[in-house]
């Protein structure tokens, strides 16, 4: 949280001058989307670069969809959902670690580095940690620069 | 049938009765046996509770020697018996460790010999009904009390071919030669062999409960399937004697001895004189007088 | 062409003091599409919604985006507000400025900036938004509860007293459940069959329930509200209606010697019986596989000797389709198998017992009219082991969970010892007391301090036989000590697996299992008496091990469920479910691989290829199963299935939007169909 | 035994070196006291399996260094067998001794223990074979247990039970080899 909040702070765009990572989020609505809800309630800061896309699972979420995002000028991708087991469609997000692990793969085949595809499990009650998760997949996806296409 | 024969040290030395008697038991029932060529000491208990690795190399290398036959791995002793099938179940299982062993060897094994005791062999592959055809002397109602000892079941994931804890090889065995199978609760009790000769008042103790039991089923001897569990019940019978405050008596023959007797072995194949706790009394009360010439003879 | 209206709200400072909505509201009125924009302090306030119903007006809206709060906060609202100015509501769209924008950041510069890009997002889904209604299907008003334990019975009494229908089957030849086999219950020791009996007899009588006992459910079809039930009532080779349960027959019948189920096997019965002398119905059955004339023609006494000719050898299964609306699953447990576990010697030594055998013995119904003896010799028990987690918290046996109420009946198994047995003393083997529930704990230390019972903390490592006793090897881990009894008689505590069957059942109802085979429920700790499969809820046992206070909790929690469902003649639910297209479905059915609701059936369809006409099966969404979760969609190679809501075009239109594709008017306008 | 337990007898390297060497996880332990319910040599031991178990769970390497336990289980493998949580007790055993004897301790109750276990491989070194005479022997020897098992020896002799002379296979060779790897793998693992 403390790593969030720095980050959020020190990381001004007056300050900046480098790159700015565009992310897209996909978001399940019951857990994670939720999640990001409670950490603006609690008022816990971190970085603009992700903005949010509302899935009602995140075994919603299709390959096509990760694809798009990055062919449409996203260099990062984030896919997040409820915690395994804890899913409210029961398996939905089993499928979606399935299809992450198989696109990651793909991603290194075709010579996309597969760290811009980036998954998580936050919860309802995990504000302070998805302020970390953006906070670390933004620092992530700017560390790898933008995404030239292939 | 065919088989690689390891025979342990016992068989050489302690157990002679045991390694004549199954010799010739194995004549009479059609099964070939191949001794394991050079082998040594599968280092028992000393060796793995010293250094897993050593307790694990020794009786992997036997079976190394073994694989050129192709043949399945027959033991006798218990406690070789163990050892060797957790050499296989670790060279299965256990993939770093079988890396390590074959650093040690110089040769890797994959654990695809199968190891057999002959209690296995007797009932699963000869089977119960060529046990009973060849019986030429039947036991007669002898009341026998089965014990297999601690290893031979245990634990089942190892050694896996009877009941863990209600083992019945061997009493089918007796009940084919003719003689009574007793139910009773110590079969697998561990009778402390391994404390033989360093701690005798414990093997004192547990022989002693194991002798009560059978007694109370009304057993006239005690059959066994292992050098270590015949010669701590026969050795340390006085100190069991002494634990329970009853002289036991107690004839601890080998389950081959039986055969041997019920099959019309000579003296010198069934050893029986052997034993510290007489045993050639039992023969004389199923056959009478003329069970003691054939002992004789 | 859509015309969309875009609303930004500065929830007061929350927004605003973050935001510059002004500059939101004006950068976004380039975007394409957009007609009219503007801001406001507090959109969800009167004024507010008042403005975008004007501007509705004003500017003909086809959609509206309300920039402002999560809409987890405000999304039916606004719904609401749209509706009330005639636009369909799920043509409202919300992006969430606050929680995730002005309340996260604070540099107004980059918040406001991320606020357009969200507006944007949210115009860019609006644009392709449809028009959708609630869903709504009409339910049959009738319940169906599987299985007459204490759970269905209540279930059955507390629907059926909500004026409903009730079909009660129950595949034994009596309800009752384990529960008629008890004695007296914990913690307050109340006599089971006197609080039972009085319900099964009220389930029997009630107007509302019809009864099927002997029977079992073949088939479900259809979705919640509407499902055909079809029934197997086997045949009892008995007359229902003629037999008037005057009991010549059990009485006369040759055949005696079968270990009665109830009795646990602790005495016999006769090849045609009643399991016990309050069944319900009290209709006997001629168990086929041991009645000698169904085994070998000859006997036929029975029929000779009933007096009202209700025997009937030549009767055969009937199948009965019922129409219900919901069904409620209440078919309870079994007991471990205790003959798997070597060392203890259960069916070797007679003097070892189950639990439920205790009960028998200690029943004034039972085989012993409720003096405590031992099966071996009939004498009074001195010493008595009771041996807890018997086959429970167990890996070597493959079941890791806690059995939940062996602790507390081991505990009134010792009370009941020293109440009727005097003299005789108890020990307890057990690893913890979990005596969770109310009064429980009290319960507990009644068998400890007033009874005398002993309490040993060790698990029972053998059992087995000397001199006529059972000597007990077991340990006191409190003082380290190992310990050996002789005792006349060991009571197991068998822990509690699936009732026989029940995986089977769950196929038949599409619901989902665990691994042990109990039912699972839609959420642990939220929807605990739901199933997976709308309609279908679950009561007592068959959802995990429970006691009965707690098995008739979830029963009337279960009616309650049913009760609401059927409160409205039509079931109205949101219209975001899944939908599939029939001209690009290829029929191959991974979408019902992965679907967690079963909401996938099969539909044939008929098309003109080539001008030839093809039958076809494709996939159609059961819109009374779907639970819209889209899991389909993403693994549907044909793109055939679609999600209504959340479609693949609206989602590439917020990728699109996102970065920043789509930005000016001067674009070409997409959503080319508008 | 202890009757108190303070933060520094608690060291969790030794569960951690134990949990490595015998591959088996103390967490799963809910010290049950089966395995000390059933272990046939617990009368004779200080703590039985089950505490020592606990004692493992907790680190305390004092106690479970200095107990006799591990040395006196006779590797029947009841404990293993019928655990509920599927541990490996015996293992843990033999573990534990080969740690005791890492810190250089002997038993303290009875070194009889280990000298058999050191004479047997000895002997196996040696000549490939037990030579059990030599082994009787040679254990009353160092045993100072003179004559113990002589009582039973002539008439083990008469009934020619044991051999008088080592039997020695021809790969006696192999045997040494084997030892001397072993030994060489252990000293490498001490020195990491
Ligand atoms: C020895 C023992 C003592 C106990 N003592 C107590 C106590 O003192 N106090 C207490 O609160 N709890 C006690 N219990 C627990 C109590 O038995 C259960 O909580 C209660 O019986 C659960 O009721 P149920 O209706 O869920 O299941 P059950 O009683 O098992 O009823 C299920 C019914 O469904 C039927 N059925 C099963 N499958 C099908 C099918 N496929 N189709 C149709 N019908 C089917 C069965 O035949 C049965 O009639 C004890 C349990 C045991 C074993
Ligand atoms: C530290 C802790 C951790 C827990 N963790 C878990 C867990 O992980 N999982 C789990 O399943 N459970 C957990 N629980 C238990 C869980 O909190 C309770 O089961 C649950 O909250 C009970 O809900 P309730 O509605 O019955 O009671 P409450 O949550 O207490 O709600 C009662 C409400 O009634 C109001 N109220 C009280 N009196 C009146 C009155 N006279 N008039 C009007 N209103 C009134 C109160 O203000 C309160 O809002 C935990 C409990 C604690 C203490
Ligand atoms: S609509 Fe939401 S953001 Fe706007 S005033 Fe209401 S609560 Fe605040
Ligand atoms: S004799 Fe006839 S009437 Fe009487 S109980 Fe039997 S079937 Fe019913
Ligand atoms: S016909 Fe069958 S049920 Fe009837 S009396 Fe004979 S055995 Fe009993
Ligand atoms: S309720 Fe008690 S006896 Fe039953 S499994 Fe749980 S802990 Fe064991
Ligand atoms: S909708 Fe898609 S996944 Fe389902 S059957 Fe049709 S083509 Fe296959
Ligand atoms: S959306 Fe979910 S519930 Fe509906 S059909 Fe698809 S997978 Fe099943
Ligand atoms: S039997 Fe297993 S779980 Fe029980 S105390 Fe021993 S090691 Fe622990
Ligand atoms: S293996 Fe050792 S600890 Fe386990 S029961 Fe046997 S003697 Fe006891």
């Amino acid at each position: 949280m403390a790593d969030a909040e720095t980050t959020a702070k020190t990381k001004k765009k007056a300050d900046r001058t480098g790159f700015e990572p565009h992310i897209i989020g996909f978001l399940c609505n019951w857990c994670t989307y939720a999640g990001a809800d409670l950490a603006g309630t609690s008022r816990i800061g971190y970085p603009t670069n992700i903005k949010a896309v509302r899935v009602p699972c995140s075994g919603r979420v299709d390959a096509m969809y990760v694809i798009n995002a990055l062919k449409n000028g996203a260099d990062g991708v984030l896919v997040s959902g409820c915690h395994p087991g804890d899913c409210h469609y029961n398996q939905g997000n089993y499928y979606a670690r399935r299809r992450f692990m198989i696109l990651r793969e793909i991603f290194s085949a075709m010579g996309i580095n597969p760290e811009r595809l980036q998954m998580s499990w936050c919860s309802a009650a995990e504000g302070a940690k998805w302020a970390q998760i953006v906070a670390q997949v933004t620092e992530k996806i700017r560390e790898l620069g933008p995404f030239e296409g292939i | 049938m065919k088989y690689s024969y390891y025979p342990g040290c016992s068989m050489h030395s302690t157990a002679a009765e045991f390694e004549s008697s199954f010799r010739f038991v194995a004549g009479v029932l059609g099964m070939e046996l191949t001794e394991v060529e050079d082998w040594f000491c599968c280092g028992a208990t000393p060796a793995h509770i010293t250094d897993p690795l050593l307790g694990l190399a020794l009786p992997t290398q036997n079976l190394l020697q073994a694989r050129p036959t192709g043949l399945d791995v027959a033991t006798t002793c218990a406690a070789c018996y163990n050892r060797l099938k957790t050499a296989n179940r670790v060279a299965l299982e256990k993939p770093k460790k079988r890396e390590a062993l074959a650093q040690i060897l110089g040769e890797e094994y994959k654990g695809e010999i199968p190891v057999r005791h002959i209690l296995d062999i007797f009932v699963n592959d000869v089977g119960v009904d060529n046990i009973q055809r060849n019986v030429l002397f039947p036991l007669n109602g002898l009341r026998v009390a089965s014990y297999y000892g601690c290893l031979l079941t245990r634990p089942p994931e190892v050694a896996d071919f009877d009941d863990v804890e209600n083992p019945v090889t061997m009493d089918k065995i007796v009940e084919a030669l003719g003689g009574v199978a007793l139910e009773w609760p110590f079969k697998t009790e561990c009778c402390g062999a391994s404390f033989s000769l360093s701690r005798s008042d414990i093997v004192g103790r547990l022989a002693g409960e194991i002798m009560r039991y059978a007694k109370q089923a009304g057993a006239e001897c005690i059959a066994v399937a292992c050098p270590l569990c015949q010669s701590n019940l026969d050795l340390r019978q006085k100190e069991a004697s002494e634990y329970e405050g009853v002289e036991f008596n107690m004839p601890i023959l080998y389950i081959t001895q039986l055969m041997a007797v019920a099959y019309g072995g000579g003296g010198k194949d069934v050893g029986l004189g052997k034993a510290i706790v007489n045993a050639e009394s039992v023969v004389h009360r199923v056959f009478g007088h003329r069970g003691s010439e054939r002992v004789e003879r | 062409m859509a015309r969309i209206g875009v609303f930004v709200c500065w929830c007061g400072s929350n927004i605003a003091g973050t935001v510059d909505v002004k500059k939101v509201a004006e950068e976004v009125s380039k975007l394409p599409y957009v007609v009219y924009s503007t801001d406001y302090k507090y959109m969800c306030s009167d004024p507010g919604q008042n403005m975008i119903k004007e501007a509705i007006k004003e500017h003909r809206l086809t959609g509206v985006v309300v920039s402002a709060c999560s809409p987890r906060m405000h999304e039916v609202t606004f719904r609401r507000t749209v509706q009330e100015e005639g636009v369909n509501p799920y043509m409202m769209e919300m992006a969430n400025i606050r929680e995730h924008c002005s309340w996260v950041h604070d540099d107004m510069e980059e918040a406001t900036e991320k606020a357009i890009e969200l507006v944007r997002m949210a115009v860019a889904k609006a644009v392709e938004l449809e028009p959708m209604e609630k869903i709504e299907v009409p339910v049959t008003k009738r319940a169906l509860v599987i299985g007459g334990g204490i759970a269905g019975i209540q279930a059955a009494l507390d629907i059926a007293d909500g004026g409903v229908e009730v079909i009660l089957v129950e595949k034994s030849p009596s309800i009752g459940g384990k529960m008629s086999q008890l004695d007296e219950t914990f913690p307050t020791l109340d006599c089971s069959q006197c609080i039972l009996t009085p319900k099964m007899v009220d389930a029997a009588q009630h107007p509302n329930i019809k009864i099927y006992s002997y029977a079992e459910l073949e088939e479900l079809d259809g979705f919640i509200g509407n499902f055909q039930a079809r029934i197997r009532q086997k045949a009892r080779s008995v007359d229902m209606e003629l037999c008037n349960g005057c009991g010549d027959c059990w009485n006369k019948c040759p055949q005696k010697k079968i270990p009665s189920e109830f009795e646990a096997g602790m005495s016999d019965r006769a090849a045609i019986y009643v399991p016990f002398p309050q069944a319900i119905p009290n209709t006997p059955v001629i168990d086929r596989e041991n009645c000698i004339y169904f085994q070998s023609g000859k006997c036929g006494v029975c029929a000779k000797i009933c007096p009202t000719g209700a025997i009937s050898y030549d009767q055969s299964d009937e199948f009965i389709t019922e129409e219900v609306g919901a069904v409620v699953v209440a078919t309870g447990y079994d007991l471990f198998n205790t003959d798997v576990i070597g060392e203890y010697g259960y069916g070797e030594i007679p003097d070892v017992i189950s639990g439920l055998q205790f009960e028998r013995l200690s029943s004034a119904s039972g085989p012993t009219e409720g003096k405590i003896v031992r099966p071996s010799d009939g004498k009074k028990p001195e010493e008595v082991a009771f041996i807890c987690c018997v086959g429970s918290r167990d890996d070597k046996y493959g079941r890791p969970y806690c059995s939940r109420i062996c602790c507390m009946y081991t505990a009134k198994h010792a009370i009941l010892l020293h109440h009727k047995s005097h003299g005789s003393q108890a020990y307890v083997f057990y690893i913890d007391v979990r005596a969770g529930g109310k009064g429980y704990e009290e319960f507990l230390r009644r068998a400890t301090e007033e009874e005398g019972a002993i309490y040993m903390r060790g698990r029972v490592s053998r059992l087995y036989r000397d001199n006529g006793k059972v000597v007990v090897k077991g340990a006191d881990t409190l003082s380290g000590a190992q310990i050996e009894l002789h005792c006349d008689m060991v009571v197991l505590a068998n822990g509690i697996t699936a009732s026989p069957g029940a995986e089977e059942l769950a196929r038949k109802l599409s619901i989902s299992y665990d691994e042990y085979g109990f039912y699972s429920e839609a959420h642990p700790k939220l929807r605990p008496v739901e199933t997976n499969t709308a309609g279908i809820y679950l009561a007592g046992c068959c959802q995990a091990p429970k006691d009965i206070p707690d098995s008739v909790s979830q029963a009337s929690a279960a009616a309650s469920k049913v009760l609401a469902l059927f409160s409205g003649d039509f079931l109205t639910r949101e219209p975001n479910i899944a939908e599939v297209n029939p001209f690009t479905c290829t029929g191959c059915f991974t979408c019902r691989e992965v679907c967690p609701y079963d909401a996938i059936d099969e539909e044939e369809v008929t098309v003109h290829i080539d001008g030839k006409k093809v039958t076809r099966t494709i996939a159609r969404v059961n819109l009374g199963k779907c639970q819209g979760c889209g899991i389909c969609c993403a693994v549907c190679r044909s793109n055939a299935i679609n999600l209504k809501g959340t479609k693949d075009l609206q989602i590439f239109r917020q990728i699109k939007a996102f970065t920043g594709s789509e930005k000016e008017k001067s674009d070409e306008p997409v959503g080319s169909k508008k | 035994m202890k009757w108190e337990i303070k933060t520094e007898d608690i060291h969790t390297s030794f569960r951690d070196e134990v949990e490595e060497l015998s591959g088996e996880s103390f967490g799963a332990c809910y010290q049950c006291g089966k395995c000390s319910a059933g272990c046939p040599i617990a009368f004779a031991m200080d703590h039985g399996p089950t505490k020592i178990m606990r004692f493992c769970q907790l680190g305390m390497e004092d106690e479970v260094i200095n107990s006799d336990t591990p040395w006196l289980c006779a590797s029947c493998q009841a404990c293993t067998t019928r655990c509920p949580r599927e541990i490996d007790i015996a293992e843990v055993m033999d573990a534990l001794r080969i740690i005791a004897k890492r810190r250089g301790i002997k038993p303290r109750t009875d070194p009889d223990i280990a000298l058999f276990a050191e004479i047997f491989l000895s002997n196996l070194r040696w000549f490939g074979r037990i030579y059990e005479l030599g082994l009787v022997g040679e254990f009353n020897l160092l045993s100072g247990r003179f004559f113990k098992d002589f009582g039973k020896a002539p008439a083990m002799f008469l009934k020619r039970k044991l051999a008088l002379l080592p039997s020695n296979p021809f790969k006696w060779g192999k045997v040494r080899e084997i030892f001397k790897k072993c030994e060489k793998m252990k000293e490498g693992e001490g020195r990491e």
